[in-house]
Formats: C-alpha cells, sequence, structure tokens
C-alpha cells in the first residue's frame, strides 16, 4: 500500500479477512465435492431412456446397442450448442446410418423453445427430452455443451466439454478407429 | 478511509456472499437457462461499454472497471 | 385418442433424415461464430456554469468503434481486434483566476484545439466460450501529444460449479509530448508508467442471479501532470504540479438478476475507489434491460458519481505557503454527477441497430460530502450514439 | 435459357419435370436421372404391384418374421411414425388394408362387417419397430406410403436434377411439385391448382421460387354412389373415408413436408385439421366442399 499511509497494516497479526477468505474457499471446495461423480472416458455410460420429440415411443441408450452412439446435452438456450447442432447434422448426414447414431438429450425445461429452435433448425437424429435434467444428473455433468462418444460395448471413449468447430474432425476421426474395433460378447 | 479498511470491506462482502451462495442449492450446469440469456452477461454491450467509461474517465477522477485497462489518452 | 399436436420441428426433423441435402439453414461454423460491432458517438458539452473567460464553446468529441471478434484454430483460440478513431475540438479548462472579490474566475484555452486519436487493441483469447479462458491484449493509442501502449492479461477459473474466479493485470507505458511546447513553456517529452491488476470472485446465487465481487489496485508512477493546464500562485500562474506517484485501490459489486418471464434483467454495480491523493470515488449505476418482444429490447440507465477533492486541489492559492503540490484541474475537485440514459435497440436476424442517448449533469451539490474548495469548471454534457452489429445469435 | 420440358407417367398419375438450362443435353441428361429414380421409388413402394419390394414386405405380416429395412426405408417407416404422433393417430401407413378395400374403382361401399375385419388388420400401434427391424404380427396387414412417397420422389428428382447442374426448374409428380431453383430471370414458378370440384380447370395460381408445395384432395379417385363422395382418404380409426376438405394445399421447405402436412390436415377433417395447420405455422390454402376457401396462401389472380 501506499507508503505514507500512517498505520500500514505490516506491523499487525493476520488480519481477519484473510482467515474468513480461506474458509470460505474451504467451504466452497468441500461442497463441489458432493455433486454427482462426472462420467470420464473408459467408463460405461449409464443407460438411460427417455420420451423421443416427434414419436410415441420412448428412446434409450440401449435401444442403439451395438451401434457407436454420440449422445449430446444440449438445450436452446445455450449459444455453443446451437453451434454445434448444424456441425452434428452434416456428421450425421456423411456416416452410413447403421453403424453411427446420434442421440441428443435436450435439457429445456419448456419443451416449446427446443421445438422453436429445431424448427429453424432441424436435424435428422433423435432428440430426447430431460426436462428434469435427470440424465445430465446422472452423468455428473459439469457444463453445457458436454457430448460423449459411446463405443458398441456402451463404454465412453472420447468426451466434449464446450464446442470447438474442430471437434467435429477428432469426432471423424475416433468413430472411425471404433468402427474397425471387434466387438465383445456383450 | 485507509486502503486496509477497504479490503476488510470487500472481503466481508464477500464472505458474506459466498456463504450465501453455498447455503443455498448450487445452480447445475443445465439449470442455467435465465443465466444464459444475453441481457445477463457481465457486459451485454462491450463496445457501447468502452466508449461509455471513456467519455467517464475523460472527465472524472478515478476510473476503470475490472478488467484489463488500456488505450489511455491524454485528455484534458 | 389424444388430441393431435402440430409439431413442425418434429415434421422437419423427422424429413431431415430422408432428405439430408438442404443447405437452407445448416450455417457454415465459421460465419456462425465472428461477430462484429460498429458505433458512432458525438460527445457535446454544454456551457460553463460560472464566469468565465475566454471561448465558451466547450470540448466536443466525435468518435467511431469498430470490433470485430472471430475463432481461430477450430475453435480453439479467440481473436478480437479493437479499432477506434475520435476527433476532438473546442475549448477546454486552463486555469482559475481570482476576481477582485477573491471569487473563482474559469479562464478557457483558446477553441483551436483539434485533435484525433485512433487506437487499436488486439485480444487473443484460449478456450473462448468456456468458463476456463485466458485472454492476452495488446493495445496502443496515439494522438498527436500522445502515445500509449498497453499489454494486459486476464484469467478466468471455476472453483466449483457455482463459484468462478478472476484475476489479471495490465501495464501501460504512456509517452506525452505537449504541442506549443516553446510557446507556452512546456515540458517537451515525458514518460508515465501505469500498472494494475485485479482479482475476482463470482457466485451463482440462484436460476436467476448471479453476484461478482473484486478488487484492483492501479499504481501511477511518472509524469502525472497535465502539461496543459497553469495555476494562479499567488501572483505568478505556474505550470500545475502534481506528485509523480499515484496508488488507486478500488473495491467493485456487480449484481445481475433475471426476470425472464417478463424478458428483463436488472443490473446493479457498485464501485468505491480511494487513491494516495487523497480522493475517494463511489459509482453506483443500475440498468434495466427490458424485451419488447419481436427483437425490440429498451435499457434505460441511471448512475450517480461522487467524488472528493485531491489533498492538492485548489482553484487558485490568494497566499500560497510553499505548497509542493497544486492544481485547479476540475477533475481533482470535490463534485458528484448524476447521468440519465436510454438505450433502444432492434434485432434483425443476425443484425442489431441500437440507439443511444445520455444525459450527464455534475454539481458540487450532488457530490456525497459537497463541501471543500469551488470547482468552477463543471459543465454538463450529452452523448448520443448509434451502434450497428452482426453475428447475434 | 431455354425451357425444356419433360412428360411422363409414373405414381399412377401424370408427371412432368421442367428445366431452364443453356444447353439440352444438360437438361436431357439430368431428366433423365431424375425420371430413373422416381421410378425406382414407384417401383420399390407402389402398393398397387404384388412383385415389389412392399409386396414381399407386406407378404411376412403374420408370419411372425421381422423384415430388416434398408436405410430408406427405415426413415420413411421414421418419418410416418413421426405423423401418426402429430395426427393422434389419423396418419397410419398400415391403413393399406382399408384403402384396398375401399377400391373406388368398384362403385361398392363395403359393408360393414368388411370394414371391421380390414380395420382388424390396421393399427400402426400394432405394428413392432425396432429400428431397422419391422415385424407385421397380423396376416393381411398391408403398409402404403400414400402421403409419402410421392411427395419424397419428387425432392428427391429436383435434388437429383441439382447435383446434375441444373439451377433452374420444377418437377410436378401428379401436383405435388419439387422446386430446383426459380427461372433463370429469378422469377416465381405459377403453380395452378385444380378446382377441387372439376379438375379440368385452374381455380387458383401459386407462387413458388423455393421448396416444395403438395395438395391433397379428393378429387382424382372418388367415387360417387347414390349422390354421396367417397374419397381415397380413408380413417384408420374408424376405417372409412373422411369427411373433409375438397382440397389442401401447404408450401413447406421441401415437397415431403408439405405432403405430410396437408395429408395429415385432411385426414383430420374441417375443424381439426384447420386448427393443426394453424398451430403448424406453414402457409395453406384448403377448399371446402361447398367451394369456400380458407388459408394463409394469397392466391395470386387466376
Amino acid at each position: 500500500m501506499s507508503s505514507h499511509a500512517s498505520n500500514s497494516p505490516a506491523a499487525k497479526p493476520v488480519p481477519r479477512p484473510r482467515r474468513a477468505a480461506v474458509a470460505m474457499l474451504a467451504a466452497a471446495m468441500l461442497l463441489a465435492a458432493g455433486i454427482g461423480h462426472a462420467v470420464g472416458v473408459g467408463e460405461r455410460a449409464p443407460d438411460f431412456r427417455l420420451p423421443q420429440l416427434g414419436k410415441d415411443a420412448p428412446l434409450g441408450l440401449a435401444d442403439l446397442h451395438g451401434k457407436i452412439v454420440f449422445v449430446d446435452f444440449w438445450a436452446s438456450w445455450c449459444s455453443p450448442c446451437r453451434e454445434a447442432m448444424p456441425q452434428y447434422e452434416k456428421l450425421r448426414a456423411s456416416l452410413p446410418g447403421d453403424g453411427f447414431a446420434i442421440l441428443a438429450v435436450n435439457v429445456d425445461e419448456t419443451r416449446a423453445d427446443a421445438e422453436k429452435f429445431l424448427a429453424a433448425h432441424p436435424v435428422g437424429y433423435a432428440i430426447v427430452l430431460d426436462p428434469a435434467g435427470e440424465v445430465p444428473k446422472a452423468y455428473g455433468l459439469v457444463g453445457m455443451p458436454t457430448s460423449y462418444l459411446i463405443d458398441r460395448n456402451g463404454v465412453v471413449r472420447w468426451r466434449g466439454q464446450g464446442f470447438k468447430s474442430v471437434d467435429i474432425d477428432t469426432l471423424r476421426q475416433e468413430i472411425d478407429k471404433l468402427t474397425k474395433e471387434p466387438v465383445h460378447a456383450s | 478511509m485507509r486502503p486496509d479498511l477497504l479490503l476488510r470491506l470487500t472481503c466481508a462482502l464477500a464472505c458474506g456472499a459466498a456463504l450465501a451462495a453455498c447455503a443455498t442449492k448450487p445452480v447445475q450446469p443445465w439449470e442455467r437457462a435465465h443465466l444464459a440469456r444475453w441481457d445477463m452477461r457481465w457486459d451485454p454491450d462491450s463496445a457501447q461499454t468502452a466508449m461509455k467509461q471513456h467519455a467517464y474517465f475523460s472527465k472524472e477522477g478515478s476510473s476503470g472497471t475490472i478488467g484489463a485497462a488500456g488505450g489511455g489518452c491524454g485528455c484534458n | 385418442m389424444l388430441r393431435p399436436s402440430a409439431s413442425l420441428a418434429a415434421l422437419l426433423s423427422a424429413a431431415a433424415a430422408l432428405l439430408p441435402a438442404t443447405p437452407a439453414n445448416a450455417a457454415d461454423s465459421d460465419e456462425a461464430n465472428t461477430h462484429a460491432s460498429y458505433r458512432f458517438s458525438e460527445y457535446d458539452e454544454g456551457a460553463l456554469h460560472g464566469s468565465v473567460v475566454g471561448d465558451p464553446r466547450r470540448y466536443r468529441v466525435l468518435s467511431q468503434q469498430l470490433d470485430v471478434d472471430t475463432k481461430l484454430d477450430g475453435g480453439a483460440w479467440g481473436l478480437k481486434l479493437d479499432a477506434t478513431h475520435e476527433v476532438m475540438s473546442g475549448s477546454s479548462p486552463w486555469f482559475v483566476a481570482p476576481d477582485a472579490q477573491l471569487r473563482p474566475v474559469q479562464v478557457l484555452s483558446g477553441a483551436t484545439i483539434r485533435d484525433h486519436r485512433s487506437a487499436l487493441s488486439v485480444a487473443l483469447t484460449q478456450n473462448p466460450g468456456t468458463s476456463a479462458n485466458t485472454t492476452y491484449t495488446a493495445s496502443y493509442s496515439s494522438e498527436r501529444d500522445y502515445r500509449a501502449a498497453a499489454i494486459g492479461v486476464e484469467r478466468s477459473q471455476p472453483l466449483d460449479a457455482a463459484t468462478t474466479l478472476g484475476y489479471g493485470g495490465s501495464f501501460s507505458h504512456d509517452v506525452i509530448e505537449p504541442t506549443d511546447a516553446a510557446l507556452y513553456n512546456r515540458i517537451t517529452h515525458a514518460t508515465k508508467n501505469t500498472a494494475s491488476t485485479f482479482a475476482s470472485l463470482a457466485w451463482v446465487l440462484d436460476r436467476d442471479s448471479v453476484l461478482q465481487a473484486g478488487v484492483q489496485v492501479n499504481l501511477g508512477h511518472g509524469y502525472l501532470t497535465d502539461p496543459y493546464k497553469l495555476f494562479t500562485y499567488g501572483a505568478d500562474i505556474l505550470a500545475e504540479r502534481r506528485p509523480d506517484r499515484r496508488v488507486e485501490a478500488a473495491g467493485l459489486v456487480r449484481y445481475r438478476r433475471s426476470y425472464a418471464q417478463i424478458d428483463a434483467a436488472l443490473h446493479l454495480d457498485y464501485r468505491y475507489a480511494q487513491d494516495s491523493w487523497g480522493l475517494t470515488s463511489h459509482t453506483i449505476e443500475a440498468s434495466w434491460y427490458q424485451g419488447l418482444g419481436h427483437g425490440w429490447r429498451l435499457v434505460p440507465t441511471l448512475r450517480w458519481y461522487s467524488q472528493s477533492a485531491a489533498r492538492f486541489y485548489a482553484p487558485f492559492l490568494a497566499a500560497p505557503a510553499g505548497q509542493r503540490y497544486y492544481s485547479s484541474d476540475y477533475r481533482l475537485g470535490t463534485y458528484g454527477a448524476f447521468s440519465t440514459s436510454i438505450n433502444i435497440r432492434k434485432a434483425i436476424g443476425r443484425w442489431e441497430v441500437s440507439l443511444g442517448a445520455e444525459r450527464y449533469h455534475s454539481a458540487k451539490g450532488l457530490a456525497l460530502d459537497g463541501g471543500g474548495a469551488a470547482v468552477p469548471a463543471l459543465v454538463d454534457s450529452t452523448r448520443v450514439w448509434a451502434g450497428l452489429d452482426f453475428g447475434i445469435d | 435459357m431455354d425451357l425444356h420440358r419433360y412428360a411422363f407417367s409414373s405414381m399412377g398419375c401424370p408427371c412432368e419435370i421442367q428445366l431452364e438450362t443453356e444447353f439440352e443435353s444438360v437438361a436431357r441428361d439430368a431428366a433423365a436421372k431424375a425420371q430413373a429414380e422416381v421410378a425406382r421409388l414407384d417401383e420399390k413402394y407402389s402398393h398397387y404391384r404384388d412383385d415389389n419390394w412392399l409386396a414381399r414386405l407386406c407378404a411376412s405380416a403374420g408370419s411372425g418374421r421381422a423384415i430388416e429395412l434398408d436405410e430408406e426405408a427405415a426413415n420413411l417407416i421414421d418419418f410416418a411414425a413421426a405423423l401418426h404422433v402429430q395426427s393422434a393417430g389419423r396418419f397410419d401407413i398400415t391403413a393399406g388394408a382399408l384403402t384396398r378395400l375401399w377400391d373406388l374403382q368398384s362403385g361398392r361401399v363395403p359393408t360393414q362387417a368388411r370394414i371391421d375385419e380390414a380395420t382388424a388388420r390396421t393399427g400402426w400401434h400394432r405394428v413392432e419397430w425396432q429400428r431397422p427391424r419391422l415385424r407385421l404380427p397380423i396376416a393381411g396387414m398391408r403398409i402404403d406410403f400414400g402421403g409419402v412417397v410421392k411427395e419424397y420422389a419428387a425432392d428427391r428428382a429436383a435434388e437429383i436434377c441439382r447435383q446434375n447442374g441444373i439451377r433452374h426448374g420444377i418437377v410436378d409428380l401428379g401436383g405435388d411439385l419439387a422446386v430446383i431453383g426459380a427461372h433463370a430471370d429469378g422469377s416465381a414458378w405459377l403453380a395452378g391448382i385444380k378446382a377441387p370440384r372439376n379438375p379440368a380447370n385452374v381455380y387458383a395460381s401459386i407462387e413458388l421460387d423455393r421448396g416444395g408445395l403438395a395438395t391433397s384432395g379428393d378429387y382424382e379417385r372418388v367415387m360417387i354412389v347414390d349422390g354421396k363422395r367417397y374419397s381415397h382418404i380413408v380413417d384408420p380409426t374408424n376405417g372409412r373415408p373422411v369427411d373433409s376438405f375438397a382440397s389442401v394445399s401447404v408450401l413447406a421447405a421441401s415437397c415431403l413436408v408439405a405432403g405430410a402436412a396437408s395429408t395429415v390436415a385432411m385426414l383430420l377433417g374441417l375443424e381439426q385439421g384447420a386448427a393443426y395447420l394453424r398451430e403448424l405455422g406453414l402457409p395453406w390454402l384448403a377448399v371446402d366442399a361447398d367451394g369456400r376457401t380458407r388459408g394463409t396462401i394469397e392466391v395470386a389472380a387466376k
């Protein structure tokens, strides 16, 4: 602090505010640990089943067993998600449908918001609805958007945090690699 | 008001707010529809803020907001 | 059987699987995240309140600013360029002379000032759009008598789901070369350095509100005086003289509250600052962002600013007693200012047009404690601005 | 740029591809490829034939076997499933048995017993659809891609023309239109809508510079018995032809979506159909049996 202040703090014992600040940070850390475990690469992707937009039958991860599945958590209010979806649609259209599927989990609280976005940016892949946020909680989502590339045995092999357009090239390489892998008897 | 008093004031304020934040249930990333709105950004129109701050800076003794300042001027 | 429910989204999505080749709205990625904004503004000061000598046409500034930000390297980096150009003209306070009854009379410099300032700044952000990112900035500003080069770094880092830590710093080196130095016996060349560091914590309080608290320390060292200002020092009129060091500490609290159900949000900012020249200031700013539907948005803002005088401020010294530092620059005196502004915006597709106007009224009475020496050069001012943005999502 | 017209017959109706190109050879080549694609789809999905892919699929009904569908067929089934939800069950591709029953050239109204028997062999909810495997559990169940495959063919034909260098043109498959691109001078194509009561004359024309226009109507295959009109559009929930608009036309980004919307609206009948179209938000034009028109498409002066 300025040299000519009359009672410079240096001479005093550790002032009260610094101890309080340390206590506050510790409390914040404890709190962070309490949130669900975040599913990572190498772990089995928790199965889920959710109502599907525009279809009466619900859809789940198990229904796509044997396929490489790209799960994307998105919401209409999340701008990187809006930027990513047309890119995922191009990715889907460029890959044969039998071995690969995209399953997008929408977490908008009001369904109309998701529909309004999809009417402007239609995508050909499956959209399932989770307004209550049960599945992101099960996956321990730490940010929006988060996406998981799941191999044919249901194991997460790549996780995307946020969206960068370079992710699309990474995804193509990963999918290509996974297509060549043998399927273990599950 | 001496500078160290200022730090004590800001830290007290910070601790109060933080403890309030810890007490309530944390807001999960997928529950942030309202927080992600354009009008909820710290600085929704940064271009206009830069010009506005510059106008104030040229006629007030104390200036600056949190964040890297830059492009000083010989405003007189 | 259930009631039929029309869903264009479901229809189009189901069709997209069959007809993938409809490129109509697949915005390609580069275009999707390029954002540009242009601002034009005119700042005009009103006539002085007190008695005046010299050309009353006060200061006028026409400024333009262009910002462009885009993503590089597949989204790993964000690049933002800002270019600013300003044209300044009109007279500005020169010094204060006492009249027969020792009342202050503000003397203005002639309206000969006509200068322009250009500034460019570059900001590179790593991991743009994510909550953990680092921004490196470099900026250069030049006008006929003043050049400033600055660099800065700023880091944002989440501590947990609800808390984000921000910190950073900047350094600026300024070179001052006053015009007409020989004519008015001014210094010909001087430099000053400013270092600034800040730290902040932001909390998500609930689904509709966030709070940020931060501290900032600015250190100034070198030629901090205004080379053009004079000072009535007893019978003499000398160049003003300020200390060559200044330390300012500031505390800032910002609160944002969303009222999404009525398409609105409240912004509240408070800033307290105090420096080693004895000048303390309070700033409160409140804005209300009101969506009006169909892309319209109205943003009224109120701002109150108050500062106390620097220890060495005085309009003049009738009977000087060997003071080492002295300045009559109104920006070091006690005064307060209240400003009201309105901003109307209209989004059309990916463009947004905005217009704004601000009225700034300053007076000694508006200060927190209005005592202290007279400040004759206080003025009111108005600012109008127009803006055009591209790439709003 | 001259206009080249290629007329042909497919999907049981008159078709025409109009292309504006510099060179006639480019137009002829593109039209030939487009026509081949329409023929392929007609051959594969027509429910009038008993030797095509659809016939083999319907033959598996009641056999207990699940058939594995190719990508295109699976996407068509998924599209139909989405329409089934939106129309609260009225749009049902298993209505094939009912459509055959109401074979409108016979001039006879089927007995209620035969209607009930056909209805028992209808119902998307009875189908087991686990993509890509489809199983028709009841013998005699039929799949009918009416309201989907002709419109899909129009879009496919337009896409194939685009892929073969055509920028200005339009595909017309029996009134279902898919625009390849506006005229060379930028002006829109004029699409004539036939008058429901006498299909010979055009009572309205719509300007179209992109996307698709589809019209569902009861005028083409209609039967009059004792003065009452019976259209070829059947409501699967009660097994009887629909008492609905005389015709519904919809504009959309593709002929497929336009056709789906107009067919669902026809199936929902006068009140619910109009409400559906209003809620959907696509430009639409409907004509009642008594000739009253309503909708949001401005009709260019005839």
